[in-house]
């Protein structure tokens, strides 16, 4: 059964210390309200996990102290350039990078979502990230001889968390096309939603619905935050990237600063907002 | 970059790439354009429209160039069952071996510079058949002798699978093959106002050098009136900085 | 580029000899009129893939001595019983029986999917149907002690071939929720579908049907049937299972004569209406 | 199996079983129901109304009670994530070991008799912790020594990873627990009618027979009600002539 909540701290307060976390990249559901929310309370030692990559959402909490480990394919804010407080935290040496490739964080999620114990793939042999990943091994794909092959360890995150156009009462999440909110629910433990509206009715009742819906079965929580992705917008809503407040937060952001004024007046200070 | 080449015509050294690049698409099935490459995806359109639309191009992060139904995997699924035909891979560093570095200068636990990391390269550059290296800064803080941190190494050992790899390398100053024998770039053609000797001054590892290197062909007349026209139109939904640059402005001269 | 056909046969035509091909179950998307078709052509020495199982038309192609090899999890008529012709051909040993379970065959289509060589999964160890399996191995998972686990290899169908209730001339094929239909798709290397509607517009345009479209990317080459799944239905349309005739197919089945019959009447006998 | 116990009230073999099930599924929070299982999905039904809804049920092909939105894949998934506490499993033959057999009588190449398959069974039995096994044929035709092909192994060497496995096996005659340790049916109750002895006549395996063993319980009054009213008209959704053949006429006479 889902739990709908009425406050977003409350659902904040379910994000504990040292929780390996899946994070959304920047285009797909980015659940910003919350993790405002996340850092006002001041939580520590997060594992961000990129699926693939991430973005703005995952620097402010690397910037804010949240973060002890990013595991992702890239950080960066896209147009706005380097993601400002993760490169930073990667030069002062206080955040531990695990660098991937794209398809092996998904790969890891779908043995997660499989109940495997891993996946394997191709690629990544000779690289410096297959070097610096002492969790994935290389065997022998026993189909062929002399074919080494990648095994990704299943990658079960403690929370899948992200934001969504729509979810009803039941706790079904519409995420259309962006399928990799729902592999990162199905692998995680827990998944924490928040929604622009909660609608009436059922949203499995309608089959073009359902089609792109999470089944409340994987959602533990959810609360509604209007615009609860700015300033990142939402697929397959009228909410569009604010663009000028990104570049406001590259710029702020390149200096300790920068950011703490950042914080103090798009996080600190929207707490009576939300 | 953004001005016009003095010598020439009016054609814009942008305008010459996106012409060569789409020149090495041309009767591909499928192409797919990463994040942050308005060059290779105004090529890619370029190739598309030059086909009468039978070439398919996937721009990832756009919304009217996504025809991807499953998530963010997707483009790497489709990658790896051999449905995407060329791709574009760049690096803050890229070596004589082909190898790309999107991760860091320095130690990589406690590098000099942090790039953003090494989205898929570190896959789709061993499973796409045509990898198109480009890196818009040529210089031989960029094209080094050996990158620092191998986000995707250039070749591999011969049991490693690797049905892709580099096809060429497109800079700001000249265009690489790739000799995939004997594992090194060969300069095959120099941007106008580059030389064979300008090209040297300016890359930091060893490639060979034929007897005899052209000049980047200009686009002729119908292609730049394509790009000018349609191409542009369709880039500027996605790089509308870009467009307004390259084409705007000079359709507005 | 999608091949938009107009004629039924020119699609069966693409089903050659030999292919191995992956079906849906009965309860998702069978392309029965074209089943008929390649039926009426003669087709001979197909491997079926039941995904994971599969009914009526696998046993209607079987029956019809198209099959060679059934590599399934089971081949049932649900509630009208055992699969009469599937029976027959087993114990004459007319058909290779390759049998499977369910999460195996997905698993294989997913390594297809993935570009990888095989998948590893849970389950299997000590049961007749991995002891019968020489085309699956046992490896160590490496990443514990003493952890056997099953690989299954990649397993990429010719075909994927399926009935659904729309698409439009772009080849964007809507099967809703039924996203087995997908995986096959993606797995195979080329894929064949009927259709009970081609639509003016594009699928990819709305968010709502985007989610349950499969891009024209995967759709080899299409055609419009109606009623193209008929006796079964078709999920997320009014058509329902024609239950009386399946009654009737399990009974003139039972017998080779009858299912001869059978054909002469709604098979061959459907030339003209198809 | 249609009729009433004779020297019972009114109640009904099927609603013994139902109510039994049910009782072994009281404040689980999802349990799955294989196809063509009408006794364990109205037990399923049943556990769920007695949770106030918070145990969830899917029954598979089901479209009023599936959840599912993945494709087929997505119940075995679910189950390996362990998301999924109970299932149920038959066999064309089970034996003493609780091995299970789907496929097939005699040599599986050139059977005897050839049944669907395996289904899914090689993999829930594994992951699922309470399967309850269900044969409503109890016959040494049925339940054997051994049985001809092994579709899913009763129990697994230590090595092998198995969260999941028997949790009681119920017939038409009685209900076995399952001693995991010592890898064995033990007889817990025998349904109205039958005895200690009739069970020993009509099982082909070795089991365990405590000193004192009950009959199995009569559903109370209120359950009843539930089961005949909310549950009859809930199940008759997915299996019409189930629900008409046990409650419908049930309810008429």
């Amino acid at each position: 059964m889902t739990e709908l909540l009425t406050d977003l701290d409350a659902l904040a307060a379910k994000v504990r210390d040292g929780a390996k976390i899946a994070l959304p990249p920047d285009y797909s559901g980015c659940a910003n309200a919350l993790w405002r929310a996340v850092i006002r309370r001041g939580v520590k030692d997060l594992h961000l996990i990129g699926v693939p990559v991430f973005g703005y959402h995952g620097d402010l909490l690397i910037g804010a102290g949240c973060v002890a480990v990013a595991e992702t394919s890239a950080v960066t804010l896209g147009e706005h350039g380097l993601a400002p407080r993760f490169t930073a935290a990667v030069k002062a040496g206080s955040i531990t990078v695990k660098d991937a490739t794209c398809p092996a964080i998904h790969a890891g999620l779908q043995a997660a979502e499989r109940g495997a114990p891993f996946s394997v793939m191709r690629g990544l042999i000779g690289s410096d990230i297959l070097a610096r990943r002492d969790d994935w091994k290389v065997i022998d794909n026993p189909f062929a001889e002399n074919d080494p092959v990648v095994a990704i360890p299943a990658l079960t995150p403690d929370l899948a968390v992200f934001h969504a156009a729509k979810a009803d009462r039941h706790g079904n999440v519409w995420i259309g096309v962006r399928r990799e909110l729902m592999v990162m629910a199905h692998a995680a433990r827990d998944t924490l939603v928040t929604v622009e509206e909660i609608v009436d009715g059922d949203l499995m009742a309608d089959p073009a619905t359902k089609a792109g819906t999470i089944p409340g079965l994987y959602v533990t929580a959810m609360v509604e935050a209007k615009r609860g992705s700015w300033p990142q917008g939402l697929p397959a809503t009228d909410l569009a990237v604010d663009q000028a407040h990104l570049a406001r937060y590259a710029e702020m952001a390149r200096t300790e600063e920068g950011f703490a004024a950042y914080l103090a007046e798009f996080v600190v200070g929207r707490e009576a907002a939300e | 970059m953004s001005a016009t080449l003095s010598s020439q015509s009016d054609v814009r050294l942008e305008e010459i790439l996106i012409h060569t690049i789409a020149g090495m698409l041309d009767g591909l099935r499928h192409v797919a354009v990463g994040a942050s490459s308005p060059v290779p995806g105004a090529a890619a359109l370029l190739a598309r429209a030059r086909s009468g639309e039978r070439t398919r191009v996937s721009v990832l992060g756009s919304e009217d160039h996504n025809f991807f139904t499953d998530g963010g995997k997707e483009l790497f699924d489709c990658a790896g069952q051999g449905r995407i035909d060329a791709f574009f891979l760049s690096g803050a560093q890229i070596d004589g071996n082909a190898n790309i570095n999107l991760v860091s200068i320095g130690d990589p636990d406690l590098p000099k510079a942090r790039f953003p990391g090494s989205f898929g390269s570190g896959y789709l550059y061993y499973v796409v058949p045509r990898v198109i290296l480009f890196r818009l800064e040529h210089t031989k803080r960029t094209l080094v002798e050996q990158v620092d941190f191998i986000s995707a190494p250039g070749f591999s050992e011969p049991n490693v699978y690797r049905p892709g790899g580099p096809f060429a390398m497109i800079t700001d100053r000249c265009l690489f093959d790739v000799d995939k024998e004997r594992r090194r770039f060969v300069l095959k053609s120099v941007h106008p106002g580059e030389t064979v000797e300008s090209i040297a001054e300016n890359t930091g590892f060893d490639y060979d050098v034929p007897a005899e290197v052209p000049t980047t062909p200009l686009p002729d007349a119908e292609t730049l009136a394509l790009m000018r026209g349609r191409i542009a139109g369709e880039i500027a939904e996605i790089y509308p900085g870009f467009a307004k640059r390259v084409f705007g402005l000079e359709k507005a001269a």
